[in-house]
């Protein structure tokens, strides 16, 4: 039935769901040059609309309808521009909230998921290029694993695995997208002999920040109500954020004595990644550790094996969201209780089920396979029709002036022109 | 001594900064200008409306070295400051007549 | 019945529609020049201490209390001091949340509205000026104008014309004010000779993404309720937001082959303006076509006809609200379906009704002319009895050191004193 | 009863909430010098990590479990490891929400009150130091005034002194544990003599606009449930801050003919600080009066107080939250009204009763006393066994490179290296 | 050839530009400084105290011109810069011995 | 008349000043500017990855003087801003030929 509070709860998650994407605009431009701000902004809130208008045009409908063709790989078009889709009757995904506002709760999943990607593009991809990766990236990868994990009939469901925030759908596949797409585009330049300085931390703190309060909105908001499972959810995401916050700031003291603003909130953004999945899955505790155990392995990914591999992945899309969203899904399958949540049809691998862990580990298998070979896939499609990297002048002038002719501080100097 | 004064474009900025590095040119400092010659800016789009910055930022470089340096001093950045479009800049050279090291009190060419 | 979903929505809303009015001070102070940083901060963000004030002391009862003599002109001082105003009881105007609560809702809209018009009197308005300004057009302007749309026994409302979150009160109030008070004060020195840049477009982007997301709950908000016309008007809002921002990228790619943040956000805020009115009344296919017409409508209102008029909107308060709020109840009336909600007698003109399309058209020439109207009298009067305007000098010297001997980044050289 | 309405609002409270931890540290970072920016960003936000694990681990249980001893003194550890507590049955506290959620409810208080404190601490001490002193302050301040306050068989509680949303607790406890512990460090050098220029005030205007929209959620939320009481808080914070904001800048209009920004936000929350004890007492009228002194009171203790004494309480920890907070909790006791919340068991001193007056002016000196002395005593064995305080060379250079060997702003200046 | 360096007003940069413009004194460049002299900047109000900004924003213009121009460079920043206040500034020549256009390596006044 | 030109570091500035003040130099400018010379920066961490950060900001404060005061000026310079450690800075000390104070058209020594 659908009741008020429920759908008060989904209502102002979505609108807090939907603010983290500026918010990663902002995370995400305080890192980088000064030069390339206003293209990083850009790259990221265009998603906004062009996630949107998709959505609602098709999006939605390939993702959540009824499976076309019974394969459980991606839905028909009995949804498309929210057909069938009534903002006062319930659907067939959750029979206490509207299925307008499922729809539009998705969709502010939808619209972060291309844009956390875009963080491995940073400084060097033509603005019209990553429009058209998006549009693609979309349509074949996020639709289609959208469907497989979460629509009615999907294949991954199928398998027993449970993925509670999106743990493959997000954060795997757009950390791995962000891999596959970075090596493809090659390193910027002057990458491994450079430092690249962030110009503005405090403009990547209040991105940070928003991610960080807005993700409480995003993990609690998948219970699709105001329950129990909203609760522990959300509660499972505060212990995790903040365990992970110390054992990075941990790691920091002990490499270099002294701890950054960077490195806390890093640590703080990886443990929310960690629990996404496993957030309305876990018995509290088991927070501490799965946030406590992803700063390190986190840290390990973007220091030890980015240098040894040489990829450029520039802001960390597949350090952060690769890595944290594996371990997550890796962990919901060591600690999950049914007793919490009758979703998960096994225990975790900690309580002695063994079947959920394997069915977690062959989810994300194919989370990675399956993103990893279709991004691939658009980049060397795209390399074929359009120009897709900025030239080395272009680089060295900024995105900011070669792709929009915008600057982001043009009268900060106080000089008026 | 001679300070040689060069207003560049801001992404020569890194290559050269190699390329001094190269020549054993290592004492220098750098600030942000802005500047206006024959180049007349860029055009800006500001909500529709087409506006021109005319005040471009550059960087300009000061470096104090022994008289005889000058020249390939001017070389270097000739080499790979210019574009060969307009805005590259310019080199200016002033005469210095002292130079201390303020650790070590130390004056003239021994200072640099 | 008062039920603690709807409460919970509607508080929740209320607190996130507040934060829309720094936002809107970050979004005008990014467009600044640095040296009119904390006036145009300052000037937004005043609006908080006075119109709360004055709403608690009078405002809310001349806007929403019974009618004064029955003109449906204004309301009487029943209500002043929030008397007959109750925590725990439902009033006249909803009966599913306390009375206090519709108060201090409606509140957050009144302290947002003159906040809007600052930013076309931007960089040259001192600002006991624009104090004095705000004061007396809350009381001519916005009660009278509340009290005529919404309030019991209005007299707009008796049109049988429909506003669902505030187009004729809110946009269109105070863009046509600001057209009419900017052309009076006069243009900024050297205006259409000189480019003015802003100075910070980060600090912009923050302020319009608190205003996106925030709009969702001005929107939803207005059904007054955690129900399904609050997600037809989130799911509205959404849709429209979306394609706008898109439409304007696509103005700026065909006439600059460039997209600038600056314009894609404005897209966005003016998709926002324009389904404002509508968001309650029009089905979600309408919604895209509503926001894919309003940018090259404000577009072309920003370039071509403020060009022509050479009026000195600094901010595009007429050119994105006045303009996009006309547009939006325009929308209405083409677009409206009693069947989605009742309040709206008649269907819109695409479904054969004409009556409402032109009590659309009544309402928003009374808005026009009455704010114009009243806003050109306040002006007038001004200019007789205070300093309205800065000295040549001070406008070159900034008015952060001028009216508040305050700089907006005094220690940001690093250099300490 | 759970219900979801209620839920849903403390959820959504929590979240809010939560993000004004980062919101103060925008504020704070923004009034420093450039040099110390991360280093009052990260004081702050670290506050977050390390309150959350302790919180979960015993701080809770210390906090809010059942007396331990039965001195009303501090909690024993039942609730340790967020035993006992469930995130779908309703606790001790609140019966309309799951414990869990009253738990992390009550976390978010928690992160807050240490993070103030560090505001007069600002640009001298060393940041292990602090990571200590908050460590040990909120095991021997916290958790036992929290737990007297607030927790079942509580001492204050017991005099039947009241406190609707943390005056005591949060409030008066960190602004004089700022005061004694800023007297103990010693001021910054130059202190007197030099001027310290905030260095970027859009930064404290966003940090005071997150304070602001968030302390709705902060009183509202105390009220653990959607309910008239929560109307009854917001209404009077929204009454309080607006008029705080007004008779601050009446203050500097008169003083100095010009108002500023920092003047402006600094009222608004003052006047959000002093009504926070009183927010669900007392009836609109008085919130109007508690606002409107709370800016001269505050005033005075911030110019001439502060400079009489001389002691270095850099950016007002004390000014605003100790003499804003002892100013609320007077002010419960001369407005209260036992038919506003009958949790009061005597009305205020304006409407005859002496009992509650009596009883709130003992909990204050309690609070002052015992925080005072329990910092005093942390900051003394602190000297002893580490650095607290950066050498002057160290100071002078700045807090972001000694103590973090990062910089704010490392490529603003747009020279890529 | 002579270096011509003004420091002036922050708000007299505009019309300064416009005014070089007419007198066809194309290539210069500009940055922010602060800068004390005898004008003790103005009083800022910090949360009730005081504060004297006794360092104040100038613009520092770098104008290289040919000798005969000096006079007549000099004569212009007078006329816009001046408003018989103090803090108006001060103009200071100093003689550049090089010139040289890094787009095409031209020397001396051509490279202007 | 010469112009002294010192680099830096910037917690220097503030008792730099002092001291002028207390030695009745009253007229002065200062920037920001990177620099580097012996001094190779400081280590950042950025995530995880150490960084050098090799351009180290720097104060540049120009004061010009009639020619007598040149060395007490470097001498106050000296005193203060010297740690002994690699980065202090250089003065550098260049002739000036002409200063002009904008508000009343003075010259020469008078004007400074
Ligand atoms: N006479 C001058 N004095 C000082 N700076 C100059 C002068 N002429 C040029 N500059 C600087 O050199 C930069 C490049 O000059 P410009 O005329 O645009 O290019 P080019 O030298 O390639 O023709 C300008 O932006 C300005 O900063
Ligand atoms: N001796 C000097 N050396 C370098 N800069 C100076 C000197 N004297 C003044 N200035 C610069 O000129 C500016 C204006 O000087 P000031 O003495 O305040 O005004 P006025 O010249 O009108 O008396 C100062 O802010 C400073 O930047
Ligand atoms: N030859 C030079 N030309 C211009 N600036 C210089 C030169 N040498 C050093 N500097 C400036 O002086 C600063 C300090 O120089 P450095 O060599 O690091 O220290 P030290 O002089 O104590 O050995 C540098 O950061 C740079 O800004």
């Amino acid at each position: 039935m659908i009741n008020s509070g429920d759908v008060a709860f989904v209502l102002i998650c979505t609108m807090l769901v939907f603010f983290m994407t500026p918010g990663l605009a902002m995370f995400y431009g305080g890192m980088v040059r000064r030069k390339n701000t206003v293209n990083t902004l850009m790259s990221v809130v265009f998603c906004c609309g062009l996630a949107i208008v998709m959505w609602f045009a098709f999006g939605y409908s390939l993702a959540f309808a009824p499976d076309a063709g019974g394969f459980g790989f991606i839905g028909d078009l009995s949804y498309a521009f929210f057909n069938n889709t009534s903002s006062t009757e319930a659907g067939f995904y959750a029979a206490n909230i509207p299925s307008a506002l499922f729809a539009i709760f998705q969709l502010v999943f939808c619209i972060i998921t291309p844009a956390i990607i875009v963080g491995s593009l940073s400084g060097r991809m033509k603005f019209p290029a990553i429009f058209v990766f998006v549009a693609f990236w979309l349509l074949l990868v996020y639709y289609p694993l959208a469907h497989m994990v979460w629509g009615e009939g999907g294949l991954i469901l199928g398998l027993g695995a449970v993925d509670f925030a999106g743990g493959n759908v997000i954060h795997i596949s757009s950390g791995v997208s962000g891999l596959v797409a970075c090596i493809i585009l090659g390193s910027r330049k002057g990458y491994g002999i450079q430092a690249y300085h962030p110009h503005n931390i405090p403009l990547f703190f209040i991105g940070g920040s928003i991610l960080w309060a807005g993700w409480f909105a995003f993990n609690g908001g998948c219970a699709l109500g105001a329950n129990g499972l909203a609760v522990q959810a959300v509660t499972n995401s505060v212990i995790s954020s903040g365990a992970a916050m110390l054992t990075w700031m941990l790691i920091e003291t002990v490499l270099f004595k002294k701890v950054t603003v960077m490195g806390a909130v890093t640590g703080a953004i990886v443990g929310l990644v960690a629990i996404t999945p496993a957030a309305g899955f876990v018995p509290f505790w088991s927070a501490l550790i799965i946030g406590g155990l992803v700063s390190p392995i986190c840290f390990t990914a973007m220091t030890v094996i980015k240098q040894k591999f040489g990829y450029d992945d520039a802001l960390d899309a597949f350090g952060c969201h690769g890595i944290g969203g594996i371990w997550g899904g890796i962990a919901t399958g060591l600690f999950a209780q049914t007793a919490i949540n009758p979703v998960a049809q096994w225990n975790g691998l900690v309580f002695g089920d063994t079947q959920l862990i394997t069915a977690q580990l062959m989810a994300i298998c194919i989370s990675v396979l399956y993103s990893g070979a279709m991004t691939a896939l658009i980049m060397f499609v795209l390399k074929k029709v359009m120009k897709v990297r900025v030239s080395p002048e272009e680089e060295a002038l900024g995105l900011d002036i070669s792709e929009h002719s915008e600057e982001a501080y043009p009268a900060f100097s106080g000089i008026d022109q | 001594m001679k300070l040689v004064e060069a207003i560049i474009r801001p992404e020569k900025l890194e290559p050269l900064k190699d390329a001094f590095l190269k020549y054993k040119i290592n004492g220098l400092n750098v600030r942000q200008v802005l500047g206006c010659g024959n180049q007349h800016g860029w055009t800006a789009h500001n909500r529709g409306t087409s506006v021109i910055m005319n005040m471009i930022p550059k960087i300009e470089i000061k470096i104090v070295v022994a008289d005889e340096k000058v020249e390939d001093t001017i070389k270097v950045i000739m080499d790979v400051a210019r574009t060969g479009e307009i805005g590259d800049g310019k080199i200016f050279v002033k005469s210095v007549e002292e130079c201390i090291r303020i650790r070590t009190g130390e004056r003239g060419d021994v200072a640099l």
